[in-house]
């Protein structure tokens, strides 16, 4: 396979960069999942989608609202009603879902190249982070593991906690670039990491 | 009354100020008038000027629920112009223009109609192509217009501009309507109140419609709080307030919805902002008031709404396009906001129209333009109350023109009312 | 303004897009009736008070919703999920 | 150490010396003071002018309700115009001038204007300047001459015209708890709310937190109040669930308990640390807010009360006692209430001799006399001031017996010498946050003020924000508001124990002293106690119309100190009541807010933009960018030397010629699916999909529900349930909406689904009669052959080892073919393609070569779909279905949608032999003003076409297809251009379609 090229372009400089006066806040990286899927189910055909994801990628997803779960290279989390946003570090997801779930039972689309993931941890990513979004990133809200879609003004971002003090950010592959660029401007403050 | 004019300041500020009489007098309704105008807005109190000026109809009473210029002509951005690019909204506008030049000797008020000009930024060549569409529509018309090209025009015409190639939304022309301009708006209003009252209308405020008076299909009064009025011709004009009106003649549904518009006012500044902007990669007009506020909007909030309240995201949208025209403006202040109710009709343009029961003529539908449109639309509106049929200038501004598919959508939103 | 999506909970007015009036029918697709269809495409109720309207939570998971909300007051009564999903 | 100052006490460093300049004149203060009590330290009473008459005016308060010392400050380039000198926390290099002033403050020639007060009174300017009717100066002209100067003298401070170097940043907060406000009240409710658990933020507007207990004198708890409040500040900043905001103004409330807040982050430090932004703009989502904003104190009206050296008397007591300055040697005190007595025990206890203290009422309270007693003051009880004497600054008060229930003076007047007076009218709960929220206030005839409702939903009060004035009932308001705020009852302990003299603030019922002599209502904005009667003689009796006519309470402090004086004696001249008069509804902000942190970063160049996958490729490559929407695409690859037109045409040449390449990734791409996918395009699309093959693509239009034509596009079927949808690169979120709507709302029973990807893929489109040629060279896995690829087609195949998906369709009217990969391959398949079509001449063309081969070939793009065409305006009618109902085609055929006048899609060939610009428009015969009303039409889009050798373009005319053949003028006045055309079919080249199907 022909590696993913970043959309990043010169927007991405590794190093240290902003205010260190209290050490790094953030560190901000690019993880580059090889897939990014959305698979929706038909309406009253969720368990379906949910056994379907469970057999191929083994994540098993709650059906709360907004849930999701993160294994080793593997993560899952609701977007919407009966959507979910899926990640795997291998390719070919995307073929091997639909094979498994089938149109009866909803849709998968493959976004491996469409969204973009940034990964942003440190003490300070849910300060970093407050400055974009109007969502509340305390962990009593937003648990580790679930995930949020909202958007920072023209820029829909899909968010997962995938730790205590760490985010994947998934925003349009178009937008990925001017979007670094102003998560770096707001990270100056507390001092980030590029890596 | 006494006329006003530079001896007559004089003469009463040699005599402490005492003896000035009230602008218009408070008077207890009649139990009958020829014509009710309901609403005491600019486009009520303009009806009743030109009703008795054009028309000789004097027995006439201007409803207002609260005081009168309570509504959107006290809470807009003053702008007068009329850069339009359909020939129905042109002519019309245009004929207000002519009406605004004269205003202040017509009502003997000073409204203070500046003609400081009205530049559209424009910000790509398709942009510039468009502006220059509708500035070649006006000239058409008979109307001043000129496409002003390259930043530097521009960042000559409006100092303190960000005319540099680097910002992210450069400048690289506009159109300017010269005669363009801005008036004191509440001076609109007590002009037209006063005016109208030295022909002996009424006005008659602290007067809430509650409901019409019919005579089988016909409306013939009103019920308000300060008792039934009888009317050979009842008139609407209540602008954000039609829907609550119509529905009390059980006029259920029209083409308009109410939206909100957030306006805003800077502390006052020494001169800096001499035309009238308006940014082409948002939605935001700009002027200096004569006091030294810079007064500014951009879009309606885009939900129903009748609470003169605003939210926060239009706030900081129309802040950051103000910053980015002006980036010396970061440290200017904010003093206040306000909200108005717009009526905002299918296709963006106006309803002006007799009906739609017997004895009853509407008003409404002026989206964002209603300000300009106030001597215009007072005038059309006075013929068709007068004479019972439309004015040449408001021919196409009728009701049923939904119906015939007849649109006049300046904005081609089609029937999206938010979006005009 | 916070309008609480039913799928996302809590969220600021800026994440969704009104979609406006929710009283009005819309005809048989195939239906000819003129002044049906322009009731539909044209006519608004505009209640001053609690108003039934769409929105989408365009900035979030994209469902439309039907919210009761106070067009006087901006108070929301109720949100709902426009399919009548469950989720 | 300045003789003002006191030798110990308050929050000032007085180890620390700070340098500042004042109108270029070095001065120096302490850390801890305000520009205004470092001015008044100084000896600097004369700090601005007022906006009508130029008055030279005074520090009047302390805090954010100044009216008067309003300076500028100057931050390199950066220019802060308006800002209160009490708001002004002094730092070393501070630079700040004074204002509305020339040519200097201390003689300011804008000064005469006072001389005219008689005739400048309230809204005279409605009454002239109207000019002649006639002659050089009729119409506007009059005025706008006069305006010209009017202009020049009115505003306050000078705006900047430099960008500013600081940043501005916005921050989301969500809490359980917001408390506005830490005066004993404010610190009491968060403690109680904080002890629940629950996220609780506290916010204050002045740097330190505290409010009242930081001057007051009194006691908690047996300690200074000072230390209670350091103590219980301590405390809550070691909570883990409190977060606290010094220098933090909430000025907005919004639906649903949105609250905005203004931190004013470094506006005290001399530098910005790097990435440290100057204001941070709050949107704070509070479950509750606890209003604990206290109250502003009112001024009495009377002649000379604008006078520097007249102030406040708060504030005069608050500069004692918080900042060890003391704002005059020998201070009178004016009052109608007890309040001013604290003030004046402060200020005695500070060092200062308290002249007298002149009290309208007849009788004062135990409390009041007993500290009027120790202040050693002349006790003058049932007196008024009655005028002022100094230049520049007070030198001396005049006092006569004063009845307070009539209002008469009597006897003899008195003068005392006095350098400052203080002030107190009686006290005005700080209600407007609770004004903003859309509670009506209430009036309160005992305290003679408005106070709040009874709180509903978001709110609840506590301290003398409700018009509870002492400090107990404030700690008592606080722990109870506190623990409401979080659903728990307050903790049965006993609370803190306030001491201190048993004053009552409930004040007489005087707001005016009617004496000989200007007596400002509004200090600011010099409207006088006249003008509210002028305006009320005029009949701009209400509430609004007073406020309109005079201009009362519409300046930088928004009448925080006038309103309620202003509606007094309106009440008073109307013979109605206070509330009968009414209050205005206060909207946001509560004190004015920099557009900077409301713009935060989202001005300028932190806007987002949206680039292809080979945007990179096109800077590299030399194109010229284009913006269109948030995107950025190639307009031209000039080549050196080359005009735009030259270089489009050589392009658009190319392509006709051999084969060229564009990048259509900005394209709106949507995916499709489910069971019911086709049903749903034959529903959204005037003609019909179901019947389209797999494999196989085909253009389709939508239309609104109005009829009117909405966009158009390709849709490309990839399997049975699987299409991919393309749309216009502007209409793309749009057609998103409408589908979706539709399918949630509308056909919810529908099994498709909807996903935006626009981004999943890159797309180039490699158009020209050499086109196949070029596949054919780098596409491996299928064939491009005509029978493998007809027109319309769709294969998969690879280049370069990357899977792409190549449909063949045709925009320039040339055999041509999309080719799609995803977008993380998007460059090298880019460069994969031009590698390939090297030994053909491949050529990269942009935007303005893509419109001339659709313009020649009379293809609609959004120019034309402008919202107000219909299909058949654009001759598309053919694709309206008559099989199948679909979005709009029951609207589609009203008689205004049908007219033969309508406005028609036509093709214009300049015969001229020069360009036909965009946006002219089309005539038949004379130009303006020669033919008013003659236009019948305009250009859309306008191109040299290089097929043709011609200038042509497309234009929308009026009965459009009954026109082809004729002749006709484009008339272009605002670019002088006016020139014949010939009006021909929009099918300029290649009408047949011959090549693309070759």
């Amino acid at each position: 396979m022909v590696e993913q090229m970043s959309p990043l372009g010169d927007a991405y400089v590794p190093g240290s960069h902003g205010n260190f006066a209290d050490g790094t806040g953030v560190k901000i990286s690019l993880p580059q999942p090889g897939s990014i899927v959305e698979a929706t189910a038909w309406p009253g055909r969720e368990a379906a989608l949910a056994g379907a994801i469970e057999r191929v990628t083994g994540l098993s997803l709650p059906h709360h609202p907004g849930g999701g779960v993160v294994t080793g290279d593997r993560s899952g989390f609701g977007i919407g009603p009966r959507k979910w946003l899926l990640t795997d570090a291998a390719e070919g997801l995307a073929e091997t879902l639909r094979d498994a779930l089938g149109i009866e039972n909803g849709t998968v689309t493959d976004l491996s190249h469409g969204r973009t993931a940034i990964r942003l941890e440190g003490e300070r990513a849910e300060w970093v982070l407050a400055k974009f979004f109007a969502l509340d990133f305390s962990s009593d809200a937003f648990p580790v593991g679930s995930g949020r879609a909202t958007m920072h003004h023209d820029i829909l971002a899909q968010i997962q906690r995938t730790g205590p003090s760490r985010f994947n950010l998934y925003v349009f592959r178009t937008f990925a670039r001017s979007f670094w660029r102003v998560l770096c401007h707001g990270a100056e403050e507390v001092g980030y990491e590029v890596r | 009354m006494a006329e006003y004019s530079a001896l007559s300041l004089l003469k009463n500020a040699l005599s402490a100020n005492r003896d000035w009489k009230p602008a218009w007098r408070k008077p207890e309704p009649k139990p009958a008038y020829d014509v009710v105008i309901i609403g005491g807005g600019g486009h009520g109190l303009s009806t009743a000027w030109y009703l008795a000026k054009e028309h000789g109809i004097t027995n006439v009473a201007v409803l207002e629920k609260g005081y009168l210029g309570s509504g959107n002509i006290g809470r807009n951005t003053t702008i007068i112009r009329s850069n339009y690019l359909l020939p129905e909204n042109t002519r019309f506008y245009e004929h207000s223009m002519k009406l605004w030049e004269n205003l202040s000797h017509e009502l003997n008020y000073n409204v203070m109609f500046s003609q400081r000009g009205v530049l559209n930024l424009a910000h790509t060549p398709s942009q510039l192509d468009d502006f220059a569409r509708r500035g070649n529509a006006m000239r058409h018309e008979g109307i001043d217009a000129e496409l002003i090209v390259g930043a530097a025009a521009v960042g000559r015409l409006v100092p303190g501009l960000d005319v540099s190639g680097s910002a992210r939304f450069p400048i690289i022309g506009g159109l300017l309507q010269p005669r363009a301009g801005t008036a004191r708006h509440d001076a609109v209003a007590w002009g037209y109140a006063r005016a109208a009252d030295r022909r002996g209308v009424d006005m008659i405020e602290n007067c809430e419609v509650t409901g019409f008076l019919r005579e089988g299909d016909r409306i013939v009064g009103v019920s308000t709080t300060r008792g039934e009025i009888r009317a050979g011709k009842v008139a609407v004009a209540v602008a954000g307030s039609t829907g609550r009106v119509m529905k009390l003649a059980g006029i259920e549904r029209l083409p308009i919805e109410s939206h909100v518009l957030q306006a805003f006012v800077s502390e006052a500044l020494k001169p800096v902002l001499h035309t009238v902007v308006t940014f082409g990669a948002g939605h935001l007009y700009a002027s200096q008031s004569d006091k030294g506020g810079l007064v500014f909007g951009g879009d309606i909030d885009g939900y129903n709404s009748y609470a003169q309240r605003g939210n926060l995201p239009v706030v900081e949208e129309v802040a950051s396009e103000f910053v980015a025209m002006f980036p010396g403006f970061s440290r200017v202040r904010l003093l206040r906001s306000w909200g108005g109710i717009m009526d905002m009709s299918m296709d963006g343009s106006p309803i002006i129209t007799t009906g739609p029961l017997p004895g009853m003529y509407l008003n409404c539908g002026w989206c964002y333009g209603g300000f300009k449109a106030t001597p215009a639309s007072g005038y059309c509106f006075a013929h068709t109350i007068a004479r019972d049929e439309q004015h040449p200038l408001s021919a196409a501004f009728t009701l049923d023109r939904f119906q015939r598919g007849i649109l006049i959508d300046e904005k081609g939103q089609g029937a999206t009312p938010r979006l005009h | 303004m916070l309008i609480s999506c039913p799928y996302c909970g809590p969220r600021d007015v800026s994440e969704f897009t009104y979609q406006g009036d929710a009283t009005r029918t819309r005809p048989d697709p195939a239906s000819a009736d003129a002044a049906a269809w322009h009731e539909y495409v044209y006519e608004r109720s505009n209640e001053a008070g609690p108003h039934r309207e769409f929105w989408q939570h365009a900035g979030g998971c994209r469902a439309h919703v039907v919210v009761i909300r106070n067009t006087v007051t901006h108070e929301i009564s109720s949100v709902a999920p426009a399919r009548g999903d469950r989720i | 150490m300045s003789p003002r100052r006191t030798a110990a006490g308050g929050r000032i460093d007085r180890a620390r010396t700070i340098r500042f300049t004042f109108d270029g004149k070095p001065m120096t203060g302490h850390l801890g003071d305000t520009l205004a009590s470092a001015l008044l330290a100084g000896g600097v009473t004369l700090v601005g002018r007022s906006f009508k008459y130029h008055r030279p005016r005074g520090v009047f308060a302390a805090g954010v309700d100044e009216p008067c010392a309003l300076v500028t400050v100057i931050d390199g380039q950066a220019r802060e115009p308006n800002v209160p000198a009490t708001q002004i926390e002094i730092f070393d290099g501070l630079v700040v001038e004074s204002q509305n002033r020339f040519p200097s403050l201390g003689f300011d020639l804008g000064a005469v204007n006072g001389l005219f007060g008689g005739l400048f009174s309230a809204g005279f300017y409605y009454k002239t300047f109207m000019g002649p009717v006639v002659g050089p100066l009729k119409g506007t002209r009059f005025w706008m001459l006069c305006e010209w100067f009017i202009r020049r003298a009115a505003g306050l401070g000078r705006a900047g015209d430099a960008k500013d170097a600081a940043r501005y940043e916005k921050m989301n907060a969500f809490c359980d708890v917001l408390v506005v406000g830490s005066g004993p009240a404010g610190l009491m409710a968060a403690k109680a709310a904080a002890a629940s658990g629950k996220r609780v933020m506290l916010a204050e507007q002045e740097p330190l937190f505290g409010g009242a207990a930081r001057w007051s004198g009194e006691t908690i708890d047996d300690a200074p109040a000072e230390r209670w409040a350091d103590e219980a500040v301590a405390e809550l900043a070691g909570l883990d669930n409190v977060r606290l905001l010094p220098r933090t103004t909430v000025w907005g409330i919004y639906d649903g308990n949105t609250i905005a807040a203004l931190e004013r982050v470094t506006d005290h430090k001399a530098s910005r640390a790097r990435g440290e932004p100057r204001h941070r703009h709050w949107s704070i989502r509070a479950g509750k807010v606890v209003l604990a904003t206290g109250a502003l104190e009112r001024p009495l009206v009377f002649p000379g009360n604008d006078r520097p050296g007249v102030m406040l008397a708060r504030a005069a007591g608050r500069y004692a006692a918080e900042y060890g300055v003391l704002p005059g040697g020998r201070i009178a005190v004016f009052t109608n209430n007890d309040s001013a007595y604290r003030a004046a025990a402060a200020l005695h206890r500070a060092g200062a001799t308290i002249a007298a203290i002149v009290d309208v009422r007849a009788q004062v309270s135990a409390a009041a006399s007993k500290l009027a007693r120790e202040t050693g003051a002349e006790h003058l009880t049932g007196h008024a001031v009655v005028d002022t004497a100094g230049r520049q600054r007070l030198r001396q008060i005049t006092i006569r017996r004063f009845d307070a229930a009539s209002g008469a003076l009597s006897g003899a007047a008195r003068r005392v010498e006095a350098d400052c007076l203080a002030v107190s009218g009686g006290w005005s709960p700080a209600i407007h946050l609770a004004s903003q929220a859309g509670a009506a206030a209430r009036w309160d005839e005992r305290l003679q003020a408005f106070l709040p409702p009874e709180p509903t939903g978001g709110w609840v009060g506590a301290g003398s924000f409700t018009g509870a004035f002492t400090t107990q009932e404030a700690i008592a308001q606080g722990l109870a508001a506190g623990a409401a705020a979080v659903g728990a009852t307050p903790a049965a302990s006993k609370p803190p124990q306030a001491g201190g003299p048993d004053l009552d603030v409930t004040p007489a019922p005087v707001f005016e002293i009617r004496a000989k002599g200007k007596a400002f209502v509004d200090l600011q904005h010099d409207v006088t106690a006249e003008d509210v009667r002028l305006a009320h003689r005029e009949g701009f009796v209400s509430v609004e119309h007073l406020k309109r006519y005079t201009t009362l309470g519409m300046a930088t402090d928004q009448g925080k100190t006038s309103n309620v004086p202003g509606l007094a004696i309106m009440a008073d001249a109307a013979g109605r009541t206070i509330p009968q008069v009414g209050t205005t509804r206060f909207r946001p902000p509560y004190s004015a807010v920099s557009l900077g942190s409301l713009a935060a970063e989202r001005h300028g160049e932190l806007r987002p933009e949206r680039l292809t996958p080979m945007h990179d490729w096109h800077i590299e490559r030399g194109a010229r960018m284009l913006a269109a929407g948030l995107w950025f695409r190639p307009q031209i690859y000039g080549q050196p030397g080359e005009t735009v037109e030259q270089a489009y045409a050589r392009e658009a040449a190319a392509v006709r010629a051999g084969v060229g390449i564009v990048d259509v990734s900005t394209l709106g791409k949507i995916a499709v699916q489910g069971p019911d996918a086709a049903a749903f395009l034959d529903r959204v699309y005037t003609n019909v999909f179901s019947s389209l093959p797999v494999n196989k693509a085909r253009y389709g239009l939508m239309l609104r529900e109005d009829g009117l034509a909405f966009d158009d596009g390709t849709t490309w079927r990839l399997g049975e349930h699987e299409f991919l949808m393309t749309t216009t690169t502007a209409n793309a979120g749009k057609v998103m909406q409408h589908l979706e709507y539709f399918l949630d709302v509308v056909w919810p029973d529908l099994r498709v689904n909807l996903t935006s990807v626009t981004d999943q893929w890159a797309g180039a489109a490699v158009a020209g009669p050499k086109a196949r040629d070029v596949l054919a060279a780098c596409v491996a896995r299928t064939g491009v052959d005509n029978e493998m690829l007809p027109f319309m087609g769709i294969v998969r195949g690879e280049i370069d080892g990357i899977p792409v998906t190549i449909c063949r369709l045709s925009f320039s009217g040339e055999l041509a073919y999309e080719v799609y990969c995803g977008a993380g391959h998007g460059l090298a398949m880019w460069e994969a393609l031009m590698e390939a079509g090297k030994p053909f001449g491949i050529v990269p063309y942009g935007l303005e070569a893509l419109g001339t081969l659709r313009i020649e070939k009379g293809h609609v793009t959004g120019s034309e779909i402008d919202g107000r065409t219909t299909a058949r305006d654009l001759h598309l009618g053919w694709m309206l279905s008559k099989k199948k109902p679909f979005i709009g085609s029951a609207m589609m055929d009203r008689e205004g949608l049908a007219s033969p006048e309508r406005l028609q899609l036509v093709g214009l060939v300049s015969l001229d032999n020069r360009a036909i610009a965009n946006g002219a428009h089309i005539v038949e015969g004379k130009q303006p003003p020669d033919d008013p009303h003659g236009s019948i039409g305009h250009v859309t889009a306008n191109c040299f076409s290089p097929a043709l050798g011609r200038y042509v373009a497309l234009a929308l005319v009026k009965g459009g297809t009954s026109r082809h053949g004729t002749r006709a003028h484009i008339s272009d006045p605002l670019r002088g251009r006016f020139g014949p055309v010939e009006i021909v079919s929009h099918h300029m080249f290649d009408p047949e379609g011959s090549r693309m199907h070759g």
